[in-house]
């Protein structure tokens, strides 16, 4: 990123970022402005500013419900991915074992695979189940993406860490769920998921 | 603590890292693992703290075998070569975590005096990144004789150092290891840092164990060419000669009256320390005129490189010496100095201790 | 003996084992009932008539797929040759370090934290000509703009809020790869008098090709297989000029519930997409690996 | 090639008050057109910062840089056309071992067959001339760090080639020849060479002068003989040679120096300012002595060291250490044996607060 080309590249940034703030800016005006005013007229900020539609999404049932169950089966699919990855991404980052290579790709063509192939299946499995329509099925159903890219993410990430440290902490006397918690986790400090 | 190797040897995949061995360091006393880069150091302290097990044969510690005992059970400590600590942890935690899991109780004194020794008690509360290199070396150390494991592991410790903080620390280890009774592995590719920390060594070369015994001992009566080769710096003058009637005759040179014995091959390879050449004569002495290349200056030493009619030699001499590139220079050996190999590389003849100037 | 050679240890299994239970019972047990329905007349849940390769052969002539297909592949690789480039002049131009760049990164990445039904909404009402601040400017210009009647406006109004969407993705694998390039390359090129093009012909672009693989792998997938988007916003249409590959496939098995065909697609969908990727990873590796050997301390 | 003439000094924050703030303390000093000089100092005493103010890639917050009289401070490193060669191999991948050397003539539109020409006499005097078409990212480091090199040596108008611990990832068996390399190649083309390092072997070796450098200041610029011979100061005295100088606390007496309790006779001619003061006097100089000799102290043996090529002897006298360098076949002792080391001779130097006196 030498000087030289600054404005240049200056002028670049400021573009793209108008073009990334464009539509989130026209959905914040809109959602200051009431029904009628959107439909009547036409115009770059909220005439007749209103909290309205807030108060509705916050307090109409049918609205904050969508939140709660998203939040649900977000929660459970983040901590089941998290709690599942974390092993599996050190076992793939610290040891070579038989077909950690196909495992890996196996589980990367899972994360390609588009959500159409499975929607039929699912829905057959889920019903015979009995666990159609609750938070659990859709948490489920989104592990197929998000545990791949988990362990995918988290891999990269442990590769980052020297392998000396867990041999330093086995010698110490650390055992291996001990070193994990205490030593890995917070040496990772952010073990962010995508 | 008696630690034994028993034929052991290391294969990965084809290669072979490590070449069956057998090896008893000396109980409580520093053994140098002194070998050039991919020799097999690391391979070979690694099977000895039991992070790796070897290929076959046996490693028994006070006569029970250790092979596959988890390395948390071994008792051991190491320091890596590239200052490992806990990123996460402050030096003061750093030190203390083996301290903590082996159950200590008076933890704190023990860090602190520790950390005294190691000049490193101001830092204490910081976290090793903000350190320099030395002072992260230092908290690796600390950690390591935190534990006073009966076996201390060391991988070239201080190639990452400067120069002088190298020989700063390196007094500061010898005078560690003596005070503790624990039995410490060094490995090191420095002929020289091998001798400054005495004790025995152990030379390898291409994942051989070539010599064992006490350091003094092996420089100075190396069994083949090979560990003369492995422990000289700078690289020790081999020269070809021929067993004669009278002595050695070197090719293209003087002849050293030196007394064979009779099993001698005809080819032979003398071999001459830098610091055997010298540029005043004493009576006795072996002539070698020649043409200087190339002269060094590393502070205590110069190392004049010439060409002579046997080849081209390295000569040490001490204190700082000028010579003009092409100049004419006169070396002089005594021939009680030269070590000489047979055909096969086995040592025949090797300097008489205290005979030298 | 550098250590960087990972030991061997069959134990490390039993630390899979949860990935493979959890991403089997969602993957392995549906893959088999694809397989099943693939082969399968299914005329009621009672009777059922073995018909080989016949749905795979059928959907193999299917016209309609075939210019699916086709819109899919234009699509991926539109996007491929737009998002790239910009990727990259994104990265190239985000600011070096402190405040500014963290704040630029967050605006820049914020469309990829929304979720993707929700883009396809804000892409909905920004681009309507009475109501979207897009819509309402095209028009202004005379550009007789409909994403619901002309078919080139809807295709690339989808290209557009794709782009939108998914260019800081990009952005910021390349970003990273500029980051871990260490001032010395710069020093150098500047010494040897290298321009600007040169720098990033000889310096920046080599260092970036490991993570630019990754971002060519993930946005070549994704774009593959989308299907919210571009559903919520033109709904496949006008006609199909907007409808990929997962659109045609879920009308074929839920619209018009012939299973066999969509069960048999699904399946040839499923091999290309596995095809696809083993290619592009084992590129990937092959110039990742490179660039590490190349790499230094 | 250019005679760099340095007038300058270079401060962390604006305005600078005491010695800690700044990262260079003024410094005045000349590199002569041809001349190889290094910067020699432990980690963090200010070496590199020096060499990126003169390589241009830093500017110094006070102070001016010439190249031939020209004022080049405010200069980038291709309008002062050096060359730099980096602690890490810095080259272009993707490109050929020819392409490498030749890019920085392709940058400057020199026509193809004189990059050709220039490229192969380059490679010559590099030993490389058989991997001109291999690709660069495949050969070992001290190899690319040639590569580094050639890409300087190519232009024929480089004012000055700049080493910044060239040899640190090169393996030790192979640093022996790459300094040798260099050193013909400065004998070869006379080209202004700084060499910086922390490694005294080094700086000594390639250099005719050497800057020693301690928290930001040259504190003394020198020959290796006088760097060896007369330290200006005491950090030099220890930083140079190996072990380095000895150093006993003593104070001035007009018949001698006293030690503790014992004084030593002053050589003829000899005369001090009173005061405290350090005698310094280098381990290879110490010698073993009959008992009662004149600038001798009787010394309790606190270790001996059999280190190959020589012995090395450390011995304590009133709580001060010194350490002796003596031959092999020195007369055999053992640890708490008393021996007579002569300390006060003609190599020997006195110091007050640090600084050289006589």
């Amino acid at each position: 990123m030498n000087k030289t080309g600054f404005e240049k590249r200056n002028l670049f940034m400021v573009l793209y970022i108008v073009f990334a703030l464009l539509p989130v800016y026209w959905m914040v005006n809109m959602s200051f402005k009431t029904n009628e005013e959107i439909l009547a007229s036409f115009s770059l900020f909220p005439q007749h500013f209103t909290w309205a539609n807030y108060k509705t999404i916050l307090t109409d049932a049918s609205w904050y419900s969508g939140y709660i169950n998203s939040l649900i089966y977000v929660g459970i699919n983040t901590v089941i991915s998290i709690t599942v990855a974390l092993p599996a991404a050190y076992a793939f980052s610290r040891y070579s074992f038989l077909g950690d290579k196909h495992v890996f790709f196996w589980l990367l063509t899972n994360r390609m695979t588009p959500p159409a192939v499975f929607l039929l299946p699912f829905f057959q499995l889920y019903s015979t189940v009995g666990l159609m329509d609750t938070h659990i099925a859709v948490a489920l159903a989104h592990l197929l993406f998000n545990v791949p890219l988990a362990v995918w993410i988290l891999e990269g990430f442990m590769s980052g860490i020297p392998r000396e440290i867990d041999e330093t902490a086995y010698i110490d006397g650390y055992s291996f769920p001990a070193f994990f918690v205490k030593i890995f986790g917070s040496s990772g400090e952010s073990v962010g998921r995508f | 603590m008696h630690l034994t190797l028993e034929g052991i040897d290391k294969m990965v995949g084809s290669q072979t890292w490590l070449y069956p061995m057998s090896l008893q360091p000396c109980s409580g006393a520093v053994t140098v693992l002194l070998g050039a880069t991919q020799a097999g150091k690391t391979s070979l302290m690694r099977i000895m703290a039991g992070l790796d097990v070897p290929s076959h044969g046996a490693v028994q510690v006070n006569g029970h075998s250790v092979v596959g005992v988890p390395v948390r059970k071994r008792n051991v400590a190491m320091v890596y070569q590239q200052f490992i600590n806990y990123p996460s942890f402050t030096v003061r935690d750093n030190i203390a975590s083996p301290l903590k899991l082996g159950g200590e109780k008076n933890v704190v004194q023990r860090v602190n005096a520790l950390a005294e020794k190691l000049h490193i008690e101001m830092f204490l509360d910081r976290y090793p990144a903000e350190l320099s290199g030395g002072q992260q070396q230092r908290v690796a150390l600390a950690r390591a004789l935190a534990k006073g494991a009966p076996l201390m592991l060391l991988d070239e410790p201080l190639v990452n150092l400067d120069y002088k903080l190298r020989e700063e620390l390196r007094d500061e280890l010898s005078a560690l290891f003596a005070e503790g009774n624990s039995t410490v592995i060094y490995a090191t590719t420095e002929p020289g840092e091998a001798l400054l920390l005495g004790g025995y060594t152990a030379v390898l070369d291409q994942g051989e164990l070539l010599q064992y015994g006490p350091t003094a001992e092996v420089f100075h009566k190396p069994q083949s060419l090979r560990v003369a080769r492995a422990f000289s710096d700078p690289p020790m003058n081999l020269l070809a000669a021929d067993a004669v009637a009278s002595g050695v005759q070197l090719e293209g040179g003087p002849l050293l009256a030196v007394h064979l014995p009779e099993t001698a091959s005809r080819k032979l390879t003398v071999g001459v320390r830098a610091s055997a050449l010298h540029v005043t004569a004493q009576e006795g002495d072996v002539v070698l005129p020649g043409k200087v290349e190339l002269a060094e200056i590393s502070g205590s030493d110069t190392f004049v490189h010439v060409a002579t009619l046997v080849g081209e030699v390295v000569a040490q001499l001490t204190g700082v010496h000028y010579f003009e590139l092409g100049a004419q220079v006169t070396l002089y050996l005594n021939p009680a100095q030269a070590y000489v190999f047979d055909d096969q590389g086995l040592l025949l003849l090797a300097p008489v201790r205290g005979g030298g100037r | 003996m550098s250590t960087t050679i990972k030991p061997v240890n069959q134990k490390a299994w039993f630390l899979i084992l949860p990935v493979l239970i959890c991403v089997a019972f969602s993957a392995i047990v549906p893959l088999m009932t694809v397989v099943n329905y693939s082969v399968q007349d299914i005329i009621s849940p009672e009777r059922r008539v073995f018909v080989g390769t016949e749905w795979f052969a059928a959907i193999m002539r299917d016209e309609e797929l075939h210019s699916a297909l086709l819109r899919q592949l234009t699509f991926s690789l539109s996007v491929l040759a737009v998002e790239l480039p910009l990727g990259i002049l994104l990265a190239l131009s985000m600011p070096a370090q402190g405040w500014k760049a963290s704040a630029v990164l967050v605006i820049v990445s914020l469309s990829l934290l929304i979720p993707w039904n929700v883009v396809g909404t804000i892409w909905q009402i920004f681009g309507r000509t009475d109501i979207g601040l897009m819509g309402a400017a095209l028009q202004g210009l005379g550009i007789d703009y409909s994403y619901t009647g002309n078919a080139t406006h809807a295709w690339l109004t989808v290209l557009l809020m794709d782009v939108w969407h998914w260019t800081p993705l990009v952005g910021l694998l390349g970003y990273a790869g500029l980051r871990s390039i260490p001032d010395a390359y710069y020093q150098a090129a500047s010494i040897d008098g290298a321009s600007k093009f040169a720098v990033f012909r000889y310096v920046q672009l080599p260092k970036m090709r490991g993570v630019l693989m990754i971002a060519v792998l993930l946005r070549f997938m994704d774009s593959f297989m989308i299907y919210t988007e571009p559903f919520v916003l033109t709904g496949g249409g006008p006609g199909n000029s907007t409808t990929f590959l997962s659109q045609f496939l879920t009308i074929k098995a839920v619209g018009q519930f012939d299973i066999g065909p969509a069960a048999a697609f699904s399946l040839i969908y499923f091999l290309i997409i596995l095809l696809l990727c083993f290619i592009l990873y084992n590129w990937m590796q092959r110039v990742g690996t490179q660039d590490k050997e190349g790499g230094h301390e | 090639m250019a005679r760099i003439e340095l007038d300058l000094a270079h401060a962390y924050a604006p305005n600078p008050k005491q010695d800690s703030d700044y990262a260079l303390l003024p410094l005045k000093m000349t590199f002569e057109d041809g001349g190889a000089y290094a910067l020699l100092g432990p980690s963090g005493c200010g070496k590199t910062t020096l060499l990126n103010i003169m390589s241009g890639l830093l500017m110094p917050s006070q102070g001016s840089v010439q190249f031939d009289g020209v004022d080049v401070t405010r200069a980038s490193p291709q309008v002062r056309n050096i060359a730099q060669v980096f602690q890490f191999p810095v080259i272009y991948d993707t490109m050929t071992v020819a392409e490498n050397l030749g890019f920085p003539l392709r940058n400057r539109q020199v026509p193809k067959e004189q990059i050709h020409k220039r490229v192969g006499e380059i490679a010559e005097m590099l030993e490389m001339s058989g991997q001109l078409n291999q690709l660069a990212a495949n050969l070992s480091a001290d190899q690319k760090q040639k590569i580094s090199l050639g890409r300087g040596l190519v232009r024929p108008d480089v004012s000055a080639v700049l080493f910044d611990e060239p040899l640190t990832v090169i393996d030790p068996l192979l640093k022996w020849q790459l300094r040798r390399k260099i050193k013909q190649i400065h004998h070869e083309l006379k080209l202004t060479m700084i060499y910086v390092t922390h490694d005294q072997v080094e700086a000594l070796t390639f250099a005719e002068q050497v800057v020693v450098m301690t928290r930001g200041r040259a504190v003394q610029v020198g020959s290796a003989a006088e760097l060896f011979e007369r330290p200006r100061h005491t950090f030099v005295g220890n930083f140079i040679g190996s072990p380095g100088m000895n150093f006993l606390q003593g104070s001035v007496r007009s018949e001698g120096l006293q030690v503790a309790d014992t004084v030593l006779p002053w050589l003829s001619g000899q005369s001090l300012p009173p005061g405290e003061v350090k005698l310094g006097i280098r381990p290879e100089y110490v010698a073993l002595v009959a008992a009662q000799t004149p600038g001798a102290l009787p010394m309790q043996v606190a270790q001996v060291q059999d280190v190959g090529t020589h012995v090395m002897l450390t011995a304590r006298f009133a709580g001060q250490t010194v350490k002796a360098r003596l031959s092999s076949d020195a007369a055999r002792m053992a640890q708490g044996d008393t021996v007579w080391l002569q300390v006060l001779g003609a190599h020997s130097c006195f110091y007050q607060n640090e600084e050289i006196v006589a």
